[in-house]
């Protein structure tokens, strides 16, 4: 799958697609909140400027204005950084879009550590916890912009509520463009039946490097691609636990309440399995990211470590 | 009625006095729910359902439809009483109210029954919303206006400044706020205004807890029309109880094509029920039987 | 531990509790949010003016007040509804508390589907959710009125921001006088051997409940109170799992993210075991309290079902 | 120094030239940070810090200090800047701004270093901490006084008009807000007044998209000073830039103990460096190698 496509951030395809998308003539609107360089999002106003609508540093309000164009039958897209929507705007999330499933996209950048240089305010490492507590929302988080692209253009064709998480810095292309994104599947990026290596954003490419790594030892690693977070892939999950009878998440986020706690909670509930967390556990820093990744031990040679812990575990 | 009838005065009032007996009826048998601040509005949403608003109870999804937002969500007696006098809901149901399985919720939800354009019940969304929904209408080349009933308290909450910057900044000329201005709120009374002084001093600014079970001054919105003014509204000050001047300044609203209009409307929380009237006690609180059967006579009704 | 005291709401002792402290000295002071005669804190309020701010229907101004005074000292308390606070202040606990760590005091009532006739908007069921993102906070959650008022002056007494959540209805008192609330510690309510009944909130009663059920059909279940959601009692977990090999947990929230997230992923990292899952999956809706206990099978029976289905797994 | 010292216009105006050294030169190490934000309040931190504040490096947690409470989180370098200047950072430290490891962290951080009094990078806080902190003077009998840094974009958040109202209701007349009204704001111009419009129409309302990468006309924060009055605040307007000016209009709202005050400082943002002045591109863009030398001689320094 992997090709020699140049580095890409996830973050750069959103003005572009939602461009693309109202030219082939699909109702979308964007609201702003003084972020639509960072987040892309200028590049769909430049072209639909009667479709954007910029609403200053006002996150709330940005949320609100969104749902009551989608309660006219606009595709209202959103976007923000993720430590500010949804944590600056969590209750209109709630209220206007979740509770009444208005037709409302928001998309986020900047997640993560690898946002890097702010520091610890501006890296969100608990959005994908509070999206996934509202139980409406379609919560996604590409491992590429490839997949990036195709997930916004899936959200506007998809009636109701969907949270994109997007990050800052440019980062490897995984997919190529014949690759098709299916809600709700955890697309397989290497098969193996050791252990299982789940992992969401950029901690995917981490993983298939752990896994290689972790061939070189003899160890057979299959890696996942949680980019559906709700509806996750059950089915994918299940096989995994069954096949390899160890797992390993990787995120790019606190390890209680995101794609550690869904698998966590998931295989308490059908099939106990014992599962090692790589991510983070306390807030973040300044530094760049590629520093912030080794600081934080979400690196290839952390994930292979906690394999080799989780297979050593098997037969306890 | 896909056009605004052209009700009488007297006739509206009419339909106000049995709002004003759903409202009562309907808390009474949910044994809770927001009798008050739904009597404060009653003139307001019935000069709008019968005399303003294009609007068709057939066809509650028509996009041309003027559109009520409700941010004070929990004023959802008035408006299902108002919305089954329109014709959208069954008098019958109105004493489901609150029950398990109703349609009819604590708190507004958007759609149900059809009619209700808004979920609501956190304080300070409605503005925003209806901006969205006028931002709309102008996107589409809809002439609909939307309406928003807004409190005192959707009016301390800093989203409702967000939206009143950002609808006055887009010159959201198709948008009018309606601001049901009764000076009291959840615990007590949010400036001195309608508060009855007993020698205790009013000067101490902010929350004065009282012996009896109120707050005064918690939170003054004054000067309340100079705030929308310096937020690029126009204003106008109504007495809320009138349903002429009511129709007046929705009217002249609708029209002002330069900016958005904000109504101030000031009511008397529980108007029309004695012993409700300007008490925060009934904000949130449900009326007795015997207090039901007043209420119920004070109204004009056998029951 | 059951005693003859009438029921009583755990939101009614804020105020109570307050002014005590107060009374011996303690710097307490107390935002409000409009919602002062609710929590009680107006009880504070009323016997200490000078140290009680209404801040009108504004929750995020509330939070930064708060920390504000808590940065000059005090002991800053606030509350709320467990909807608004944290819900509509995310991100002032998140920057202004949790980050900083100052020494506020987060007070959240009417928790839960027992919120009742209001409806979906009014009932929290991500709260928990929310405040456990943020590593810094303390989250507890009382099961009935002695243990919150402890649980108050705990916090009061400890450095640092924490979280307390109550409900609106008169419950049960589960504890007498002599009980001594303490953080990270699972109160033991009854032992057992085949199965642990962990919950929390007014489900602890309804766990008990079920556990004498259990007794009848020849099951002993060990019953925990997991009022001390972080810290969490580890070791009363892992021995419930090495005890008694399956798991219950019972929450008036959502599952996912909640207790059942929690003691899943603890699970997870550390001795994998069958968990089956009481709580709510989907916003709730109008009806008296009770009503709604049983209309979304937050009940003893279902809690007695649920430990057959937790025990029949045991054994694969 | 617990008292406030009183130099000199000159001096303070040398003290201003070292800071936006500092400015320039910790971005162009970092290779990132905000300087276009920090030269636009680089007047007003050093008047507060060299005229008029009662504070001591020495014991920043002295109870008695004055404080300065910084919401626009993004300006860093200006805090951090500033605080060398006065004695709390050796500047050696200055060049490990955002590095990993390092003490003077992208945003604010309360406490790291002692002097940061508040942990901010979020818009629109500061101003509801630095009502906290100026109640609890009033609670404490303390005589300090709170002083706030805002932006345009704190000025859009509906926290801070939620924090407005009630420092006006409070009579918080120990807190003054100091808004740094640069017009430019993260993705262009809040609004037309510093836009050169060629031939573009300054008609539409909201979020022009420009070609040139900026947007025009954002969120238009005017009639501003009416905002403030409305929400109970005295106000003043000052040129920004000017000591002397910010001096007098900090001393008279410290004397005010009528209202809290809003200044509004009329600013530049990337005051003092040509090609930063007035460009939005250089909100959260560091200065190249190249833009380094250019900057520090534009400021009068060899390196
Ligand atoms: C965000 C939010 N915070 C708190 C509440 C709790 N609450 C319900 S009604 C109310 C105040 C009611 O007074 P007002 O807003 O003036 O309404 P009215 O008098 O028109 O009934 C409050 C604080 C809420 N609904 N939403
Ligand atoms: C709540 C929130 N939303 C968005 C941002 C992202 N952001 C960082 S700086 C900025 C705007 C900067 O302009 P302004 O506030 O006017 O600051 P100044 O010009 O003084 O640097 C924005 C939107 C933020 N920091 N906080
Ligand atoms: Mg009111
Ligand atoms: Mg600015």
């Amino acid at each position: 799958m992997v090709q020699a496509a140049a580095d890409k951030a996830t973050r750069e395809v959103l003005g572009p697609t939602l461009a693309k998308l109202a030219r082939e003539g699909l109702d979308v609107v964007c609201v702003d909140a003084d972020l639509g360089y960072s987040t892309s999002a200028v590049k769909f106003g430049r072209e639909f400027p009667d479709r954007f609508f910029p609403m200053g540093v006002a996150e709330q309000n940005m949320i609100g204005v969104a749902a009551g164009l989608a309660s006219c039958g606009k595709i209202a897209f959103c976007s923000s950084f993720a430590v500010f929507a949804p944590g600056h705007c969590f209750d209109q999330l709630r209220m206007a879009v979740a509770q009444p499933r208005t037709n409302v996209k928001l998309f986020a950048s900047h997640a993560g550590v690898v946002t890097g240089e702010d520091g610890a305010s501006a890296e969100a490492l608990e959005d994908l916890t509070l999206m996934l507590s509202m139980p409406t929302f379609n919560v996604l988080f590409p491992a590429d912009a490839v997949e990036c692209e195709q997930m916004i253009e899936a959200a506007a064709r998809t009636d109701g509520p969907f949270y994109i998480r997007s990050m800052r810095p440019k980062t490897r292309i995984l997919f190529d463009d014949a690759h098709r994104f299916e809600l709700g599947k955890w697309p397989l990026m290497r098969d193996g039946k050791n252990v299982t290596l789940i992992a969401c954003g950029e901690l995917v490419k981490s993983a298939l490097d752990a896994a290689e790594t972790l061939a070189g030892q003899g160890v057979e690693a299959r890696v996942l691609n949680a980019s559906s977070l709700r509806p996750f892939d059950r089915e994918a999950l299940l096989a995994a636990a069954r096949d390899t009878g160890a797992i390993v998440t990787a995120e790019d986020h606190f390890i209680q309440g995101g794609l550690g706690g869904l698998v966590s909670q998931a295989l308490a509930a059908e099939q106990p399995t014992p599962v090692e967390f790589i991510g983070m556990e306390g807030y973040g820093t300044s530094g760049t990211w590629k520093q912030l990744l080794e600081h934080f031990d979400l690196t290839p040679e952390a994930i292979a470590r906690a394999a080799g812990n989780a297979i050593s575990r098997k037969s306890r | 009625m896909a056009q605004a009838p052209s009700a009488s005065t007297e006739e509206l009032q009419e339909v106000a006095r049995r709002v004003r007996r759903h409202i009562v009826r309907m808390t009474h048998a949910a044994k809770s729910g927001h009798p008050g601040g739904s009597l404060s509005s009653v003139e307001i949403l019935t000069t709008l359902y019968f005399r303003v608003m294009r609007h068709d109870p057939k066809n509650p999804s028509w996009p041309d439809r003027d559109r009520f937002v409700m941010s004070k969500g929990h004023a959802t007696p008035l408006l299902y009483g108002t919305l089954a006098e329109a014709g959208y809901i069954d008098p019958d149901d109105l004493l489901t109210f609150r029950q398990l399985g109703t349609k009819l919720q604590g708190h507004t939800i958007m759609g149900k029954p059809p009619g209700v354009e808004m979920t609501a019940g956190a304080l300070g969304m409605g503005l925003s919303f209806g901006l969205g929904v006028a931002l709309a209408a102008r996107l589409d080349g809809r002439d609909y206006h939307t309406y928003c009933l807004l409190s005192d308290g959707d009016s301390q909450e800093g989203q409702t400044w967000e939206a009143a910057m950002a609808a006055g900044h887009h010159n959201a000329t198709n948008l009018t706020a309606i601001i049901d201005r009764n000076h009291i709120q959840n615990d007590g009374y949010s400036d001195y205004q309608r508060y009855d002084d007993d020698g205790n001093s009013p000067d101490r600014p902010g929350g004065w807890v009282m012996e009896d079970n109120h707050t005064a001054n918690i939170m003054n919105l004054e000067p309340f029309a100079d705030k929308w003014r310096a937020f690029g509204w126009e204003t106008q000050l109504v007495k809320g109880h009138d349903i002429e001047a009511i129709s007046a300044a929705l009217q002249a609203a609708r029209e002002d094509d330069e900016r958005p209009t904000a109504i101030i409307c000031e009511t008397t929380k529980g108007r029309g029920v004695s012993f409700m009237e300007n008490n925060p006690d009934f904000h949130g609180k449900a009326p007795s039987d015997e207090q039901l059967a007043q209420a119920l006579q004070e109204l004009g009704f056998e029951e």
